[in-house]
């Protein structure tokens, strides 16, 4: 699992690399912490175009990284997620919390 | 296409085997000619049952996982078996969000999925004896 | 790199599991970190083993095979057995070009193949009870 | 496992894709059995390019081709194996009987 962080001006995109299970999700968790703690000024977007696999391990690790940049007063944001993952979303109504955008 | 196939595979409960498993299933139901998003939907169902066996049957040892899938006609069978502690209540196990485990990663939407992306979802569980999980999946017949 | 991992296949003697006996060992094998060269290595020489089970084990009958592989420190051990005809003289057996089938793909090479690609083979056979094969190979270590 | 045929003056190429192994060496077989017969005045180029993995079976195979094509006084070659059938092929010593070509 590879983490690729591009912070620019008041947003930091985070690319995901690889598969997101409960394996994997520890690593994403601390990497993500990271650049939210580095750049607490800034809004998140997660761009999933690179993530091949989340099963819903994946949920919960981002539902615990959105309630984290809420208390900065900042805000989350999902893109690019593929058929597989956009599945994983949908099932769990992720998308009525956390905004997809393009 | 071959009518009728079977394999067991036998795993610890360790958690780099999470993606091992869920490629042995998806690798042995391409024989079933599926789609795409069939491979998937089987692979992230997998994903599910054998992380549940590793995080919540064997929360503080190492232990067995049986995984048997079977193919027959266009029906794939997927059972994932433990011997762990097993589900006292497996109504409410079933509920979306509800997990027992406090570790973030557990959303409890883990049965959730299995039923949404496979037909069938059959818990079988004893208590401190273990838990059995059989799914079941119809492949489309494509044609060529 | 974890330390130790082990894992069991169960298998019925269809030329369709070929592709799949040597995927899922492979797939396994990644857990050792190996180069690209070594994976395909490993995969060859499983192959070789599980098609000579398909093949020359069980001539007439669907019988079983089983697989285990194990991961120790930067070594893969891989152990195909059947409980088939049996090889009456091993030595014999291993001899490059040698074949008992009529079969035109077999080139009587499978044994040395196993050979040249791993770094140890041992057969263990008993007519009519089975034949063993266990294969070892060190994965060099690489550094990220 | 799949086989293109290109037939060009007194040559024809054979593409094989996929997987050569027990599992798929009938078929293969057939195949090139076919070519051969129809264009029996032609040399017969295997390009493996696409062929992602052979194991001995496949040996038997090409050799069994190649002398069946000998048979109608023509030759065979072989292009472009990547280094797993390359392997595979000189554990063999097939070089020595087939040529292969650039
Ligand atoms: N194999 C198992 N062994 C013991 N308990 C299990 C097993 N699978 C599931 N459970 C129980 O069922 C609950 C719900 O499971 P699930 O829907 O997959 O959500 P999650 O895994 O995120 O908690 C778990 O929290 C756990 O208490
Ligand atoms: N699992 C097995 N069971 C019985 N006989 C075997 C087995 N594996 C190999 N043999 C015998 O050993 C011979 C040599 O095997 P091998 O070198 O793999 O060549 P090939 O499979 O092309 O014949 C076979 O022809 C067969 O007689």
């Amino acid at each position: 699992m590879q983490i690729h962080v591009k912070h620019q001006s008041d947003i930091i995109t985070a690319y995901l690399f690889g598969e997101l299970d409960h394996h994997s999700a520890e690593e994403v968790k601390t990497k993500l912490d990271d650049a939210i703690r580095k750049y607490s000024d800034a809004n998140l977007v997660l761009d999933l175009k690179n993530l091949s696999f989340m099963d819903s391990s994946g949920l919960g690790v981002l539902l615990g990284r959105y309630k984290k940049i809420k208390m900065y007063g900042k805000n989350m944001y999902i893109k690019n997620a593929n058929k597989q993952v956009e599945k994983v979303f949908d099932v769990s109504g992720i998308y009525k919390i956390i905004k997809k955008i393009k | 296409m071959k009518s009728k196939n079977i394999m067991e595979l036998r795993l610890l409960s360790l958690s780099q085997n999470e993606s091992f498993a869920r490629s042995v299933v998806g690798a042995f139901a391409t024989q079933l000619n599926p789609t795409l998003e069939e491979i998937s939907d089987i692979k992230t169902a997998v994903s599910e049952a054998v992380t549940n066996a590793i995080v919540h049957a064997y929360p503080d040892t190492i232990g067995d996982i049986r995984i048997v899938a079977e193919l027959s006609g266009n029906i794939i069978r997927v059972k994932v078996q433990d011997f762990g502690v097993g589900i006292r209540d497996i109504q409410q196990a079933r509920q979306p969000f509800f997990s027992t485990a406090n570790d973030e990663s557990r959303s409890g939407m883990g049965f959730t999925v299995m039923e949404t992306f496979m037909d069938e979802v059959i818990i079988d569980s004893t208590p401190a004896k273990g838990t059995t999980v059989e799914m079941k999946k119809s492949i489309s017949k494509q044609d060529y």
